[in-house]
């Protein structure tokens, strides 16, 4: 069972973390204290990749298409148990999907694959493209947003996630492309120790031109034009003062709109 | 003469709001530019379904395939490509919905087309088409332009486009599903509703809603105890069901229920957007959370910025005074 | 077998019969005394072999250099004439036995200090003045092949030192080092005075603590500050088998600025009766209780403030009783690292 | 979700209730060479009404019920034999009340022998309970359960002896109480209403004790201790019975072990006394040394060693008894405690001796007095090694040996387990057997009260 | 990993699980383990998760999430070593903390601490919040960027991101201020001590950090360090040499106490108030520091100092240690440790808690605001109290 999965570096701008501005150029964010790391879904891939060679043995092999820095990610992928990891050393931001698509689909069609995984979607840019791409240019099934996945005789079993709860069931002929939705497992923590233990796995960096690819045939067909932050817009009257203040005055305001019912 | 093609989506229930909010954004469109509306619906009794597109649509293409009850990628994908091909509209729009995640990257990998989706704003100005995406956690909004080519591919963002009621009286053209055989290498094998859990959240009055903030499963009893204290349940955002803290039966969200209390509560709820959707029709929402940028706050009446262990408590017990 | 080389001679050369008319526990005139030693030479029962209270003083009392103790305490042995009852001398004598694994030979260097049977006592040689010494006898559980065995002169079981002191002289021998300072004054007594008369060969250098802190104490007159304390100093009963190292108590004494006006003082000293009380003649435990009675008012009447001990059994025995009457019981060493400026664990 | 863990969640609450395999496995054990049982809950009640609802729903469902307070008994007693719940009742910790003057306190069954030490020293000075040496977890009512006693059994006897009142829950689920507390208030005493006997030394199988009264004695101020040697084991019988005659000793114990080497092959006997003044004491103190036991050291068979002060205090401190199941760095001891006539302490001590050395233990043999003479629980104790199940099993067989030992020298077991208490059966009185089937049966007709333990075939 | 390969496999059987773990010095209860206390059960108990741990590293029992709960649940507070009769109770925290750290290299670890440490690991304190947001508190002080001085205010993570414990670590600047001490900060540049991280069983991501602070201090040229926190103390102290960083380090009860002494520090400006002090573990049982704190209140006139039941040796911890302060393992309960210490502080008669420690602070002020006692029970920094004696002004 040879699983390749593909995975992304983002800056973590999640909730604790208020620092995001757009930079000079007004086309890119300033990095400045943002923290990098392993894009959310790409980490629940990865460990169902890594569960089910455990399981069913074979090889997991991680790969990105991203500048140096994202060796750290790729190093992570390693600690969690993938056997061997690729970066095309590109800088994907100038790419568009279907462009990363075509690299990424270059490359995997130069491994052994029975199954393929990506994150649902990417936390930054959350286009959800690259997975079905992917398999629409390999020509081999797909399916998206999948929250549970058992593989017997050459076939995967899995369920989709739609709208309201409910759940769709397909099987598909392998080999095929999943796209892997949160909460499909836990991921396993990743002691510093295991990445120390990683860094003697094989990290291999390959270029378009060793995939046949040139910069030049990869015009994108969709161009960022401008950011901007998200306008305040609609706000919430927010209540100051101490935790204690703040409670106390939220409580009458509740009293006030008639939900507290006193007894 | 510019025609737009909407891609509508049917669910058991009937359609899915996304597509007729897709209708109403390309009937805009369709308008600003004097151009056409086509809608196209493939499955099981599309009669059922195609009078109601007409509303918006000029032209209404239902196409019968009685084995397909609900929408599926590959079936539509294998009817559409074609249809586009021969017709070329400028512009084709699907709703950001799973159905449209499983479909639309394909479809424009087969057709070769510019694809931008979950957009928040789609305009078309002289043939070329802009969109705006929200990107880094809703913090930051993106505009895009597709390059100019026969037909571009855009996916809306659900409940991002008010639906209008439509006065068209399109006509409908119902055609026979294209092709004959199975497609063998993926399989339906059917559905799974979710499971119903002891309590219904969506029949709740007053909602005490935990997200990724509460921090641990253990934590979760702080949130009960308010709940207990406002005579409401507990529900929660999809981190916490995906940590395994609360069964899914409790998440509110695009993937979960949709909640029209009384009052929501948010407690350590940042605010993705497949969040918010669920709970717009609360009558008042309160959030509760320390990041003063967290989305939530955008949809929230009040809030207060603060860490929730310190505030949720406090709370409870001043609510359990005032009610003496 | 080995031997105690007793001079016969000189006792019959004797004209003070020191050993027993000075004895504090015996009423002993010359002529008695002259005669008693006379049985107890020719293995006759005496009187003494019953009374004796095994403190040892006699062997510092004889002026002629002959071991009248020893001798005693052979006969008692000999004519079995134990001064404890039986069960005690078998506890007493089992007690000695290693029974948790070989020693642990460490890498020593000079100087060299052995802890002895009393390694938890470790936090006496702390601070400036052992800094550079290195240890033997450090781990409780390998106390027993470091015991100098002396403690059986209380049991009448000179056979027994005999027998195990080879092989503990042998391990301690194993270090290699020349000269050991060693923590209590019985095993010094032990390897400076009790094996050579016995005819044991000790192939290392014994150093008495108090010589050695003497010498340290010089080293380190800088840090000293007199400590302006009267005090009064318990001497144990195996001190009396090194008589030519208790000037140093002195020393020390002026060195660091204390003072010690005693009756029991010197080779008056009494005995901590620790080893009295359980004794079988009829009363031992009323004259141990007297002994301490006696010694303790005369520590007050010198206005001690401090009572200073070497020997942990004396420790053991008086240092509450002394504590209950209102001075500081403290270990030499201790005394020593206050006049330093230290604050020993043993100072509360 | 299984239901009877839901009705349990609901008397006790979630949190004190679990049927997960980390609960189950550590209540399936005891400390003892018991091999494991599984219950299949454990349950940790605060209340008497919460006890009995537990009982009503297990004698409804015919669930087996395990009590245990310190689950210190050894024996297994308190392993869950038939599964069931294992009834944790050490949440049960309230001490209700303690009447200086009538000397006597009442506990609820989960209060440790040192919560309640601790609580008589700060609160009450002049007050003392009859503690035993077992670690300081141990219950109060857990050790009245199995005529356990302590160190005051030479002059007031057992525990079991001390209960001035009980409250406890019937097998059926009815609360029943006995002694004074049934008619008045006063937990004074169990006397003389129609004596029962119905829970004391049944190991929790007629029924589970939530409360009892236990009687308190003087604490004098100063504690004292001296400690006798000899080396003929046959002279332990008589000397103990001198110091008896002069009523003047506390705990009277006679103990002899293999390590240290130091103790071998001797007797002490220790003889606490206590006292108000240092003059009481040195009266008592001289009594032992210069007149009952003087012949014995002017003679020289025995003597009393010259205990340091800090010895003493060792001697008079709470006995660290856990340190035992250190010997064989193994974690583990057990012992056969046995009600022995005095006489027989020679006989128990050489035979201890020889079983020891057929199963490679070091020998430790110990007796403590029971009232002035009149018997001694006498004690041979095991080491083994956890991590080793040969040691192990060398340890039940040396039990089992000495179990068989206790009743051939005409004694009778403490607390026995299975094994000893098969033995015992087999040679109790037919119709006294038959009674406490009856008995048995009438209290707990489904059988549920900690099963496994006297069951009378 | 077997349990043959287990650091403590030749002792962690000799555990007798007698409960001796469970008491404070005197036998008053049993329920001196936090752990013990909160939840009373048998698995719970520091003997009981002993047992546990080698049944599953012996394959006996499997890894549930319940077990890792079990097992993080030990708060690492030392009262188990401290009242264990047998040899190895040396060792009995660093037992149960090896347990951890396996479970923490298999990578199933409950999420909250999973969290936990992967927020140290990105932004080098546990709550997440950004490292440029550190050295916020500083503001509006006149507290300066180390750069040379006599010490190193090392703040801590607590310190430096709790809205409450913000506060304490101002009014500690500002009393070093007042008393005219030679000091500076990090700011910005301090990175999370690693004691939680440590006792947590990341055992190579406490090196890390260890050897970075390390590397920081002997650039910056640092030889004395005062903490905050006990925890941040305990580390530096005791487990930074053996990464060779070796640095004179005191907790700032310990300088305080110098300071009075020596006249730098004039708390003449007294208040009248019955204190309770509590004493943090990292300070009392892992350092065996018990007096500096109450020899500084005693120096305060007006303060009188009232013991609780359980103080010193005994003292019951506020169930934060171990991290647990942010996983919080305990709570949520009436027998959450933290609030029957409040308990037993209020029995006191006082009118504050004092405390040492920035998480005992956090832990306490939610305890007494759960137990409704905010009016009758102040929770109160030393530092705080010292602050109001020296007239140190607060805004």
């Amino acid at each position: 069972m040879d699983i390749v999965v593909a995975i992304k570096q983002v800056l973590d701008t999640s909730e604790a973390v208020d620092v995001v501005e757009i930079d000079a150029s007004g086309k890119d964010i300033k990095k400045g204290a943002l923290i990098s790391r392993i894009n959310d879904w790409d980490e629940y891939a990865l460990e169902e990749a890594v569960q089910l060679k455990q399981k069913l043995g074979g090889t997991v092999t991680a790969v990105t298409v991203g500048p140096g820095e994202w060796d750290d990610t790729l190093r992570r992928a390693l600690a969690m148990g993938a056997d061997r990891a690729i970066r095309i050393d590109e800088d994907a931001a100038a790419m568009d999907s279907c462009v990363v698509a075509r690299v990424l689909t270059a490359l995997i069609s130069r491994l052994s694959y029975d199954l393929i995984m990506f994150g649902a979607q990417s936390e930054d840019l959350g286009s959800g493209q690259l997975g079905p791409m992917v398999a629409e240019m390999l020509g081999i099934p797909h399916a998206t947003l999948v929250v549970s996945l058992q593989v017997q005789e050459g076939e995967a079993r899995v369920s989709r996630e739609l709208e309201g709860g409910v759940l769709e069931l397909y099987t598909l002929k392998l080999p095929a492309l999943l796209t892997i939705q949160t909460g499909i497992n836990r991921p396993r923590y990743v002691s510093f120790a295991s990445i120390k233990k990683a860094r003697d796995k094989e990290l291999k960096v390959m270029s378009l031109g060793e995939l046949g690819l040139s910069r030049e045939a990869l015009t994108p067909m969709v161009k960022l034009e401008k950011l901007e932050l998200t306008p305040a817009g609609k706000r919430a009257e927010l209540i100051s003062g101490s935790a204690e203040e703040a409670a106390a005055n939220l409580a009458t305001i509740l009293k006030n709109s008639g939900v507290i019912l006193s007894g | 003469m510019a025609e737009i093609l909407v891609v509508a989506e049917h669910r058991k229930q009937g359609l899915a709001d996304i597509s007729l909010e897709m209708l109403t954004k390309g009937r805009q469109l369709a308008d600003r530019a004097s151009g056409e509306l086509l809608a196209v619906l493939i499955g099981k009794d599309v009669s059922r379904y195609a009078p109601q597109l007409a509303q918006w649509a000029d032209k209404v293409l239902a196409v019968k395939n009685d084995k397909l009850e609900q929408s599926l990628a590959e079936p539509y994908q294998k009817t559409l490509s074609p249809i586009i091909k021969e017709r070329k509209p400028k512009l084709v729009l699907i709703g950001h919905s799973s159905f449209g995640m499983d479909l639309a990257p394909a479809l424009a990998v087969e057709l070769g087309a510019p694809l931008a989706t979950d957009c928040t704003n789609i305009a078309m100005k002289n043939g070329v088409v802009t969109v705006t995406r929200s990107i880094y956690n809703g913090k930051v909004n993106a505009v895009y332009s597709l390059a100019p080519s026969e037909t571009v591919i855009v996916t809306g963002r659900p409940g991002e486009f008010p639906v209008e009621e439509g006065q068209q009286r399109g006509s409908v053209e119902e055609i026979d599903y294209p092709l004959e055989e199975e497609i063998d290498y993926k399989r339906l094998e059917g559905y799974i509703e979710p499971e119903v859990s002891e309590v219904d959240i969506t029949q709740a009055e007053v909602l005490v809603s935990v997200g990724r903030g509460i921090k641990d499963k253990g934590n979760i009893e702080i949130a009960e105890e308010l709940a207990r204290a406002l005579g409401g349940v507990v529900a929660c955002s999809r981190p916490v069901v995906d940590y395994g803290w609360l069964p899914s039966g409790y998440q509110v969200g695009l993937s979960g229920k949709t909640v029209k209390p009384k009052l929501y509560l948010a407690i350590g709820i940042s605010g993705a957007f497949q969040h918010m959707v669920g709970i717009r029709g609360s009558k008042m929402i309160i959030a509760i959370n320390k990041d003063v940028k967290a989305p939530i706050f955008t949809v929230a009446d009040y809030g207060i910025v603060d860490d929730i262990f310190k505030v949720v408590p406090i709370l409870t017990q001043k609510i359990n005074e005032l009610k003496g | 077998m080995f031997e105690l080389g007793f001079d016969e001679r000189k006792c019959s050369a004797c004209q003070t019969g020191d050993c027993l008319t000075r004895c504090q526990y015996m009423d002993i005139d010359k002529d008695t005394a002259k005669a008693e030693m006379r049985k107890i030479i020719n293995g006759e029962d005496s009187f003494v072999l019953h009374d004796c209270v095994t403190c040892y003083a006699c062997e510092e009392y004889c002026k002629m250099g002959n071991h009248p103790f020893y001798l005693i305490v052979e006969r008692q042995e000999e004519l079995n004439i134990p001064p404890l009852p039986k069960p005690l001398i078998k506890r007493g004598v089992q007690m000695g036995i290693p029974f948790r694994g070989e020693p642990t030979i460490e890498e020593v260097k000079e100087p060299t200090l052995s802890l002895g049977v009393f390694p938890q006592l470790g936090y006496l040689t702390q601070g400036k003045l052992f800094e550079d010494v290195s240890f033997i006898s450090t781990d409780p559980r390998k106390m027993f092949h470091f015991f100098c065995q002396l403690m059986y002169l209380h049991y009448a079981r000179t056979s027994v030192i005999k027998e195990r002191l080879p092989g503990i002289i042998e391990t301690i021998a194993k270090h290699n080092a020349k000269e050991v300072i060693f923590l209590h004054d019985e095993c010094y007594g032990t390897f400076a005075s009790y094996a050579p008369a016995v005819g044991i060969e000790v192939p290392f250098k014994p150093v008495h603590l108090f010589e050695y802190l003497y010498n340290r104490l010089k080293e380190l007159k800088d840090d000293i500050k007199p400590l302006n304390l009267k005090v009064a100093y318990q001497r144990p009963c195996s001190s009396r088998l090194s008589s030519d190292k208790y000037h140093f108590v002195d020393d020390i004494f002026n060195l660091i600025g204390v003072d010690s006006e005693r009756e029991y003082v010197g080779e008056n000293a009494l005995c901590c009766a620790g080893t009295i009380v359980g004794q079988r003649k009829e009363g031992r435990r009323q004259l141990a209780a007297d002994v301490q009675r006696r010694n303790i008012e005369d520590m007050i009447n010198a206005g001690a403030e401090v009572c200073v001990f070497n020997c942990p059994a004396c420790f053991d025995t008086l240092a509450e009783l002394v504590a209950q009457r209102g001075m500081r019981p403290i270990y030499m060493s201790d005394l020593c690292r206050l006049a330093i400026g230290e604050k020993p664990a043993g100072w509360r | 979700m299984d239901s009877i863990y839901k009705s349990l969640a609901e008397i006790v609450g979630e949190g004190y209730v679990s049927n997960q395999p980390e609960e189950l496995f550590i209540y399936s054990y005891d400390l003892g060479t018991t091999e494991p049982h599984r219950p299949d809950y454990a349950v940790a009640p605060r209340t008497t009404e919460e006890v009995q609802e537990i009982v009503k729903l297990a004698n409804k469902e015919k669930i087996p019920i395990a009590p245990l307070g310190g689950g210190l008994s050894l024996a297994g007693l308190a392993v869950p034999l038939r599964g069931g719940i294992a009834l944790d009742l050490k949440r049960m910790d309230s001490i209700i009340e303690v009447n200086e003057r009538a000397r006597y306190v009442v506990v609820e069954c989960g209060v440790s022998q040192g919560q309640l030490s601790s609580y008589l020293e700060k609160h009450h000075p002049n007050l003392r309970h009859s503690e035993p040496g077992a670690p300081p977890q141990a219950t109060i009512a857990g050790n009245i359960a199995i005529h356990g006693q302590g160190d005051l059994a030479q002059p007031y006897g057992f525990n079991s002896d001390m209960v001035n009142g009980l409250e406890v829950v019937l097998p059926t689920g009815e609360v029943c109480k006995f002694g004074s507390c049934s008619i008045s208030p006063n937990w004074f005493t169990l006397h003389p209403l129609p004596d029962l006997g119905l829970f004391l030394g049944w190991s929790g199988t007629t029924g589970i004790i939530t409360k009892l009264s236990l009687k308190l004695y003087p604490s004098k101020k100063i504690k004292g201790v001296e400690q006798f040697v000899v080396e003929d084991e046959e002279l332990v019988p008589e000397i103990v019975y001198k110091i008896t005659h002069t009523e003047m000793a506390d705990d009277i114990v006679a103990f002899s072990q293999a390590i240290p080497p130091m103790t071998s092959g001797l007797h002490h006997i220790n003889i606490l006394m206590t006292a108000d003044s240092e003059k009481e004491l040195e009266f008592k103190t001289g009594l032992f040394w210069d007149d009952i036991l003087r012949e014995y050291i002017r003679n020289g068979d025995g003597g009393f060693l010259n205990l340091s002060s800090a010895m003493k205090a060792g001697l008079t401190r709470r006995p660290q008894v856990s340190k035992a199941s250190d010997w064989k760095k193994g974690g583990g001891f057990e012992y056969v405690g046995a009600i022995m006539p005095v006489e027989t302490y020679p006989e128990c001590y050489r035979r201890g001796v020889e079983i020891s050395l057929r199963h490679d233990i070091p020998y430790t043999v110990l007796g403590r007095i029971i009232g002035r003479s009149h018997a001694m629980m006498f004690s041979w104790t095991y080491a083994f090694n956890r991590a080793d199940p040969e040691s192990i099993r060398q340890a039940r067989e040396a039990l089992h040996e000495s179990d068989d030992l206790a009743l051939e020298l005409g004694g009778t077991i403490w607390k026995p387990g299975i094994y000893g208490q098969k033995l015992v059966m087999e040679r109790m009185d037919p119709n006294t057997l038959k009674l406490m089937k009856k008995v048995k049966e009438l209290l707990d007709p489904n059988g549920i009260m900690n099963p496994g333990n006297w069951e009378v075939s | 990993m077997v349990l043959a390969d287990y650091k403590y496999k030749d002792i962690i059987h000799r555990c007798f699980r007698c409960g001796y773990c469970k008491f404070p010095t005197d036998w008053m209860d049993v329920n001196n383990c936090p752990a013990y206390a909160r939840f009373r059960m048998e698995s719970y108990s520091c003997g009981g998760r002993l047992w546990l741990i080698r049944a599953w590293l012996d394959g006996k029992i499997d890894w549930t999430d319940h077990l890792a709960q079990i097992v993080f649940s030990c708060v690492a507070c030392k009262n188990c070593a401290e009242k264990c009769p047998l040899n190895f109770s040396d060792n009995i925290v660093d037992m149960i903390t090896a347990a951890k750290s396996e479970m923490v290299e298999r990578g199933s670890i409950p999420s909250a601490v999973k969290n936990f440490l992967e927020n140290i690991q990105r932004q080098g304190n546990p709550y997440g919040d950004a490292r440029i947001k550190r050295g916020e508190w500083v503001e509006g002080t006149g507290i300066k960027q180390y750069e040379g001085q006599e010490f190193l205010y090392y703040v801590g993570c607590v310190g430096s991101y709790d809205t409450r414990a913000k506060e304490t670590a101002k009014t500690l600047g500002e009393v070093l201020l007042k008393a005219g001490v030679s000091f500076g900060v990090l700011g910005n540049e301090e990175n999370c001590d690693g004691n939680e991280v440590n006792k947590l069983g990341e055992e190579s991501l406490f090196q890390m950090l260890a050897e970075e602070n390390i590397q920081k201090f002997k650039d910056l040229g640092v030889r004395k360090i005062v903490t905050l926190s006990p925890h941040s103390y305990n580390a530096i102290k005791n487990d930074y040499p053996k990464f060779d960083g070796s640095f004179e380090v005191f907790h700032y009860t310990q300088l305080f106490q110098d300071l009075i002494k020596g006249g730098r520090l004039n708390v003449s400006g007294g208040l009248n108030a019955r204190v309770t002090y509590h004493d943090p573990c990292f300070l009392g049982r892992w350092n065996k520091e018990y007096d500096a704190p109450r020899e500084v209140l005693n120096a305060i006139p007006g303060i009188e100092l009232a013991e609780m039941e359980r103080n010193r040796e005994a003292t019951l911890c506020c169930g934060g240690g171990g991290g647990n302060f942010y996983t919080d393992f305990l709570g949520g309960s009436e027998t959450n440790p933290a609030r029957i210490r409040i308990r037993e502080a209020y029995a006191t008669g006082a009118s504050a808690v004092a405390v040492a420690c920035p998480n005992c602070m956090t832990m306490l002020e939610d305890a007494v605001k759960a137990e409704g006692l905010e009016e009758k029970l102040k929770i109160r920094d030393i530092s705080e109290i010292v602050g109001e004696a020296c007239l140190v002004k607060r805004d």
